[in-house]
């Protein structure tokens, strides 16, 4: 359906393309206002929580609001053939565009060909689709994983014991992140003993997890953790472990520590993408059905912050929750969601 | 009977120096027995004597821990119940062998179900159950009925169906009939004189012994799993088999009845008007201090319902109860157990409704009378234990220990500790659901003595039994139940065996009551 | 048809007093912990300090509390799949509540136990008066508490850091070098084993596990015990829930969802019948232990979690199929 | 009573999971934008079929008075297998599906070999066996991926003569040749007579053991079959922990919609695709009804409370407080 022209993009600098070779789409223009639909799959995480708490409040905002006919969520859990059964019943409902966080990547294969004859615009984000049949708004995990290890490197340049500490196994994510890390630090060539232990980016597992690690190990000289980081901070602090650097996610409660204990040694790299990368997704697929040009694969920035460079009321909240997701901010894309506006969203609704 | 003169020689199938133990249990201990084609042969022998373990040795159930078993003359061992059954041994079991959930069909032919193209043709089956049903003489089951539909009686015929439908060659019927009621017995023991004419070898136990005047060939008497002599029948009167098989002298069953004439006591227990759907109509009934009222009547006339109703089981029952007087609404056992009388139920079937037989016999013995020996929810162990003790004496409970599972004792002994259970809470009002079905004649002897002291000690007993002997040994007053609804009231020395069948059979004056009702 | 064999019973006449009374599947999972800490001290003699021990006990204390709950509805013949989300509606209740002007620090932690209760009281009302099979109302339970949570958190701003209070419960010391949490179970474990033993609720819950219509013909308002079990098991989740609550600092979403399966798995281990009716609560005591040994280990020695998938479920079976055996049908 | 009022009791169970299940689809039709087209019942009877499956494979457990808490996880590991083996041209392909269902069968052996000869209790033997099973399948698929023959996982999850979904033709093939023969089976028969009681069958010379581990070793084979679906379905195979134990959880219901007795010797697998059917419904309302998102899970799980509260409406019938002990 989509015509393959070439670059650059309607709004280059929010919609940059993934690598050089992406190629990029124009879909036949059609009239708004749009009936679009958001195909997610878990719910019960903060995370999850906070994304569709974004999606409403963008798609509320009123330049948007005015370009929607219908916004829908619907959450099917973690049943992947429950997810494209949503997808199939979406397209089969004549919605324009869908958006969907995607279960696992690679498992779309029929709904995606489906879209397309349908002429419905699929955009996937977060976890995002293996194919060059739908938009991908993409976050580069792999890369999330360089960015931590060389952060480690940089602070031992002489290599050293490493705590990592994994997420859920068996998901891409994991893979993609763990392979990422591995991979600069062989580069170094610097001897590197790395301690695996599984977290599932949880706060308590990764908390029992590194504490039973520090109990038996006693000490690292750097740790890495993918998700559950307030937790492993946690479980340093319990154990008297000293600080050592770290490379983590974005929770707001890391942010907290790393803030808090820099001056200790608790050199932080904080990174990731928060939920709000949805509104770039919201956005992408807008643009799409307006007939401008988007590139197949979108690269998200990272909202990145090292050390020392965490500023209370931007980075991170004191009086939000730990569970808080930071880095909800994509100004290329003129979206900035601060925690209020996304947390405290239905506050007045109390 | 000329090929059961031959075969008398060398019996069909003998057993030898068998034994079995469980645990500390001896159950059985070097016994022996011959089975011979053609003959009924009566296995007798108190509670705990070993004889439904014997037979469960013989037809695959337990495997005995030593001795050998010949059929035809030669060595067998079964390793399973299907093997004893492909040599031709059917057994109906003390305990109910039926499968609840499945059809009457589908149970009788559950062992060997006839099958086309590898499935089960189920036409055949019916086929199938439907003769056996027929030669049982229980016709009024349909075979499409699931078991757990039918009421206790109908499931004894069904067994006794299923056994038949697999062509025996013995038949063991291990008290096949305590829950049977005279017209099913009388049945039952055609066909079983029947398939004796036919050749059949059939092993025989039951409690009453004018049953097994009635049948036996042979008997042979068991006592704590040893046998203890084996004789033709007839050549021993009653009162010596009984003693044979408790050891000790055996006389006057019953305790002698008060006079009755002076009662003027007021009820404890009143029902008006008592009705339950179409299983209780309009009964009314009162039972008086130091009474004792037998339910009479063939087995499901409503008996049970009219018990479990008193006692707060049944739901939208009408009429009224009055408890010394004062009319009392009970909505559970726990509100009847509570209530001022402490009334209590002696249940029907001690191993689902009487016992929790994993736990120990201390806990079940103070189960219903927690509250008598805690304070607060907290258990006075010391006073739990002397409550207990004095139960144990009293009714002189026979068991290895306290602490052992109750499911270890022998039936007897677990219907004493059921009974015990609610002595403890001293009640003042008994109901007893037919308590001595399966329980050996030294110990019913005791129970009457039990309900007779217990009357006189100013409890009101309400009595159901399906032996007649029992309600008229026992009872001061019978009151006789057809459809629902009491059709006669029997007292002193009305209580007769033939008037207790005339009007179970509601064949004189059933219409006393009238039908427009 | 329950058969004890003979030379089982000579080699229990043998041992002291107080082993002969003790159940053989407590005992055998008692020693399965020894066993496996000495395998582990093969690979490092880490596994035996003190600190390592301890700190196994006081995450141990987390399971074990939720373990205590899922034993008593085990033992009526019920099951409990309510864990994962009654816990975390008792955390994040109680953190909720601690944010609650200034009653809230003192009500958080009864809070959080209220809420649990109140799902317990659902579970309880669905299985005894509505009938339901515990498996499958204990299931929906679990759905709506998640739903419930859901709504929370994305409506109202959730606060979820621990109050000083529940951390304190969780991880403070009231006896240098001894964690609370450690305190906590000790004392839980005391009044279950009270319960069990010396009232006529623990007696009921035994009586119903082994049958209920005779628990009930003797006068036992059954109906109200097993909804008062299950209401003490949705209270100790959420309990639970709170104490890793104030381990982990905060409440959050799915926090319990690792302690389903163990729960019921240690109850199972340490002997009790998950038909009901039978177990004592040491054993639970010892199941706890036991797994959350073999979880620790397995992570540490950095086994994938595909091999520590596999070998936790073969420790379970071999374990099992040591004591856990029913009697043989002859 | 007449034959046909007999008739109505054994299949009462069944039939009520058919009316629970016609009533909830009558009502997402009904708000259906797209109403009943070809398109929205092949994508419910895709979605429903999987689960069928894995809800038959628990009903063959829970008939013999056991449960399969392991279901889930054999699902997913077959899913994970059929990933790399069900591909290439037909003969291969074929192989890897007969490879795959043994495979399947070969786990519900060992369950049932556990359950019957190592005499554990049901839930925590398959507990366990889930977890190893689970594990096998992340040595299979550390990540999502892999393939599958996609003309064959197009025909089975397309449509017949342009209306009919084959998947809902395959799931009818399955009962016809593996559910219906096992229940009028000796085997079958068995089974049954095992979960209703066991002393009663064994003191009858039933082949309580040979019954219960055919169950078994069905339940393996239906839920392998439910995993080659997810993978015709998905082209992929993916070690999910959390999809394993959702199917695992949700085919308990699925049975319990569906008439079939937990406890054990009643109900039939015809009855447990009705549930599951109806248990995926209450997913799909979701869809049609305009729920705030973060409503939606809770809606859910109060549609599932009001759904297995319905059977109790049969109390207020019972008379004899003694029938609420089963
Ligand atoms: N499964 C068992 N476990 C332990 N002891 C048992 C078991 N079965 C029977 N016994 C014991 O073996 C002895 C013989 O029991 P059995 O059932 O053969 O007696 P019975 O003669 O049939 O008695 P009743 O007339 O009461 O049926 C009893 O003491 C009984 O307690
Ligand atoms: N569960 C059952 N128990 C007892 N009898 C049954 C049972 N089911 C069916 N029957 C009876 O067995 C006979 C065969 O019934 P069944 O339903 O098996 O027929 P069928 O061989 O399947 O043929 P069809 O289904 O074509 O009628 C009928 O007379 C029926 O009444
Ligand atoms: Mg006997
Ligand atoms: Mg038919």
């Amino acid at each position: 359906e989509p015509e393959i022209v070439s670059g650059p993009a309607a709004e280059p600098e929010c919609f940059a393309p993934w690598a050089a070779e992406t190629k990029f789409f124009k879909f036949p223009k059609k009239d708004g206002p749009y009936r679009i639909a958001l195909a997610n799959g878990f719910i019960a995480n903060t995370w999850r929580i906070q994304m569709i708490q974004t999606a409403k409040a963008y798609a509320a905002q009123p330049d948007v609001a005015a370009k929607l006919k219908e916004f829908k969520v619907v959450s099917t859990g973690e049943d992947v053939p429950a997810q494209i059964s949503a997808i199939n019943n979406f397209i089969d409902s004549g919605y324009d565009a869908i958006v969907v966080n995607a279960q696992n990547p690679t498992a779309f294969g029929p709904v995606i060909k489906r879209a397309k004859e349908a002429g419905v615009v699929l955009v996937a984000f977060d976890n995002i689709l293996d194919t060059e049949d739908a938009i991908n708004v993409n976050v580069d995990q792999k890369g999330l994983g360089v960015l931590w290890a060389n952060w480690l490197a940089k602070h031992l340049p002489e290599g050293g014991k490493i705590l990592e500490v994994r997420g859920v196994a068996g998901t891409s994510v994991d893979t993609d992140r763990h392979n990422g890390i591995h991979e600069t630090f062989a580069a170094t060539g610097k001897k590197w003993d790395v301690v695996e232990v599984i977290g599932k980016w949880d706060d308590p597992t990764a908390q029992k997890a590194t504490a039973d690690a520090i109990a038996v190990h006693k000490t690292f000289d750097g740790i890495t953790a993918q998700g559950g980081d307030t937790g492993v901070v946690q479980a340093m602090i319990d154990a008297g472990h000293p600080f050592v650097p770290f490379g983590g996610e974005t929770e707001n409660g890391f942010r907290k520590f790393c803030a808090k204990h820099a001056s200790e040694g608790l050199k932080c790299s904080s990174a990731g993408t928060g939920p709000a990368q949805v509104a770039v997704a919201i956005k992408t697929a807008i643009a799409a059905l307006e007939g401008q040009v988007v590139p197949q694969s979108i690269k998200l920035p990272l909202a990145i912050v090292e050390d020392p460079n965490f500023k209370e009321g931007q980075d991170y909240y004191p009086d939000q929750s730990d569970n808080f997701f930071v880095g909800n901010a994509f100004p290329t894309c003129g979206i900035n969601f601060t925690a209020q506006e996304i947390m405290g969203q239905s506050k007045e609704n109390q | 009977m000329t090929t059961a003169e031959i075969q008398a020689t060398s019996p069909l199938f003998r057993m030898e120096g068998v034994s079995k133990r469980y645990g500390g249990v001896r159950a059985l201990e070097n016994a022996k027995l011959d089975v011979e084609a053609g003959h009924i042969h009566a296995i007798l022998g108190e509670n705990g004597a070993g004889k439904s373990t014997l037979i469960k040795i013989m037809a695959g159930v337990v495997a005995a821990d030593e001795g050998r078993m010949l059929l035809d003359g030669h060595d067998i061992t079964f390793r399973s119940p299907a093997a004893a059954s492909a040599a031709g041994i059917a057994c109906v079991f003390q305990e109910l062998s039926l499968i609840p959930d499945l059809s009457v069909a589908d149970n009788i032919a559950i062992a060997n179900p006839p099958r086309r193209f590898g499935l089960i043709d189920r036409r055949a089956q019916r086929a199938i159950a439907e003769e056996a049903l027929a030669r049982a003489g229980a016709e009024d089951i349909h075979p499409r009925a699931a078991v757990k539909d039918l009421p206790l009686s109908r499931r004894q015929m069904v067994e006794i169906a299923k056994a038949l439908a697999s062509k025996p060659r013995i038949l063991i019927l291990d008290e096949a009939t305590s829950a049977l009621t005279a017209g099913d017995v009388a049945k039952v023991f055609a066909v079983l004189k029947r398939l004796r004419s036919e050749g059949l070898a059939l092993l025989y136990i039951s409690h009453r012994m004018h049953e097994i005047a009635e049948l036996a060939d042979t008997c042979t008497v068991f006592r704590n799993g040893r046998n203890v002599a084996s004789f033709r029948a007839g050549t021993r009167s009653n009162s010596e088999v009984v003693e044979m098989m408790i050891g000790r002298e055996y006389s006057n069953v019953f305790p002698p009845k008060p006079q009755r004439a002076a009662i003027a006591k007021p009820p404890r227990i009143e029902c008006r008007n008592l009705g339950w759907g179409d299983r209780l109509r309009d009964v009314s009934l009162s039972v008086a201090e130091g009474e004792v009222v037998g339910l009479g009547g063939l087995d499901g006339q409503g008996q049970r319902d009219l018990l479990l109703a008193l006692f707060g089981v049944l739901r939208g029952t009408t009429g009224s109860v009055l408890i010394d007087g004062a009319p009392m609404t009970i909505a559970s056992p726990a509100a009847a157990r509570a209530s001022r009388s402490a009334m209590a139920l002696i249940p029907e079937d001690r191993k689902t409704e009487g016992l929790m037989l994993p736990m120990t016999v201390r806990e079940n013995l103070s189960f219903a009378a927690l509250d008598h020996v805690a304070r607060g929810g907290i258990i006075d162990r010391a006073a739990e234990e002397q409550l207990i003790d004095e139960m144990v004496q009293l009714l002189a409970i026979k068991t290895a220990g306290l602490d052992i599972p109750v499911g270890a004792l022998s039936g007897g002994n677990q219907q004493k500790v059921v009974i015990a259970k609610w002595l403890m809470r001293k009640p003042r009002i008994v109901l007893l659901n037919d308590p001595t079905r399966g329980i050996d004649v030294g110990t019913k002897q005791e129970m009457y003595q039990l309900l007779r002291r217990l009357a006189d000690a100013g409890a009101a007993i309400l009595f159901y039994s399906t032996d007649y002997d029992e309600l008229i040994g026992c009872c001061d007053r019978v009151l006789v139940l057809y459809d629902g609804r009491i059709v006669r009231e029997l007292e002193g020395r009305d209580i007769t065996e033939h008037a207790l069948i005339a009007s179970a059979l509601n064949v004189d004056g059933g219409d006393r009551e009238g039908t427009a009702a | 048809m329950s058969e004890t064999s003979d030379n089982r019973v000579s080699i229990r006449a043998r041992l002291p007093a107080f082993l002969r009374r003790a159940d053989p599947a407590v005992l055998t999972a008692f020693g399965c912990i020894l066993l496996l800490l000495f395998l582990s001290s093969l690979y490092s003699s880490n596994f035996l300090s003190l600190n390592y021990l301890l700190q196994q006990l006081k995450v141990a204390s987390f399971l074990g509390v939720v373990a205590a709950g899922v034993m008593v509805v085990i033992l009526l013949g019920h099951i409990d799949l309510s864990v994962p989300w009654v816990m975390t509606t008792g955390a994040m209740m109680a953190c909720a509540a601690a944010s609650f002007g200034s009653v809230g620090p003192v009500i958080a932690i009864p809070f959080g136990i209220l809420c649990g209760t109140a799902f317990g009281l659902l579970n309880g009302f669905g299985v005894a008066y509505l009938r339901i099979p515990s498996m499958i109302v204990t299931l929906a339970t679990n759905v709506v508490a998640q739903g419930l949570m859901v709504v929370y958190t994305g409506g109202f701003s959730p606060q979820d850091s621990a109050p000083p209070a529940v951390r304190w419960l969780a991880t403070g010391f009231v006896i240098p070098g001894l964690p609370n949490a450690i305190l906590v179970w000790v004392a839980i474990s005391a009044m279950m084993v009270f319960l069990f033993t010396r009232t006529s609720f623990g007696r009921a819950v035994y009586g119903i596990g082994n049958s209920e219509r005779a628990a009930y013909l003797s006068g036992i308002d059954t109906r109200r015990v097993v909804m008062i079990a299950f209401a003490i098991s949705g209270a100790l989740s959420a309990f639970g829930g709170v104490l890793l609550a104030g381990y982990s600092s905060k409440a959050a979403q799915a926090m319990g969802d690792a302690y389903l399966l163990p729960a019921i798995a240690a109850v199972v281990l340490g002997g009790t019948s998950i038909l009901g009716g039978r177990g004592s609560y040491l054993g639970t005591v010892a199941g706890v232990i036991l797994i959350t040994l073999l979880q620790s280990i397995l992570s540490v020695m950095q086994m994938p979690e595909a091999g520590r998938q596999i070998v936790y479920g073969i420790v379970i079976i071999v374990m099992l199929l040591l004591y856990g055996r029913a009697p043989p049908n002859r | 009573m007449s034959e046909w009022r007999y008739w109505l009791n054994e299949q009462r169970g069944t039939l009520m999971g058919l009316a629970i299940f016609l009533l909830m689809f009558a009502v997402y039709i009904a708000n259906h934008p797209a109403g009943l087209t070809a398109n929205v019942a092949q994508t419910a009877a895709n979605k429903g079929v999987l689960f069928a499956f894995v809800a038959m494979a628990q009903t063959l457990v829970v008939i013999t008075a056991g449960i399969d808490l392991s279901v889930g996880m054999i699902f997913i590991l077959t899913n994970c297998l059929a990933s790399w083996i069900v591909v290439g041209e037909p003969l291969p392909t074929a192989l890897g599906v007969v490879a795959v269902l043994a495979a399947g069968m070969v786990c519900g052996a060992i369950n049932g070999l556990l359950v019957i000869y190592g005499r554990l209790q049901p839930i925590v033997a398959t507990i366990a066996t889930g977890a190893v099973y689970f594990g096998l399948a992340l040595l299979l698929r550390p990540f999502p991926g892999g393939s599958v023959n996609e003309d064959l996982a197009d025909a089975l999850t397309g449509r017949l003569f342009g209306v009919i979904p084959s998947s809902l033709v395959a799931l009818a093939a399955a009962v016809v040749l593996v559910w219906l023969p096992f229940r009028r089976s000796r085997l079958g028969r068995a089974a049954y007579a095992a979960g209703s009681s066991e002393q009663a069958a064994f003191m009858s010379g039933v082949p309580i053991r040979r019954g219960k581990f055919a169950a078994y070793t069905l339940a393996g084979l239906l839920a392998a079959m439910g995993g080659l679906f997810l993978t015709f379905f998905t082209y992929t195979g993916e070690a999910a922990y959390a999809s394993g134990s959702g199917y695992t959880l949700w085919s308990i219901a699925a049975v319990v919609l569906g008439g079939v007795s937990l406890y054990g010797g009643r109900g039939s697998a015809v009855g447990a695709i009705f549930g599951a059917f109806a248990a995926r419904t209450t997913g799909d309302m979701l869809f049609v009804f305009d729920v705030d998102p973060l409503w939606q899970p809770l809606l859910q799980g109060v549609v599932l409370m009001i759904a297995v509260s319905i059977g109790s409406l049969a109390l207020l019938r019972v008379r004899n407080r003694l029938d609420w002990f089963q």
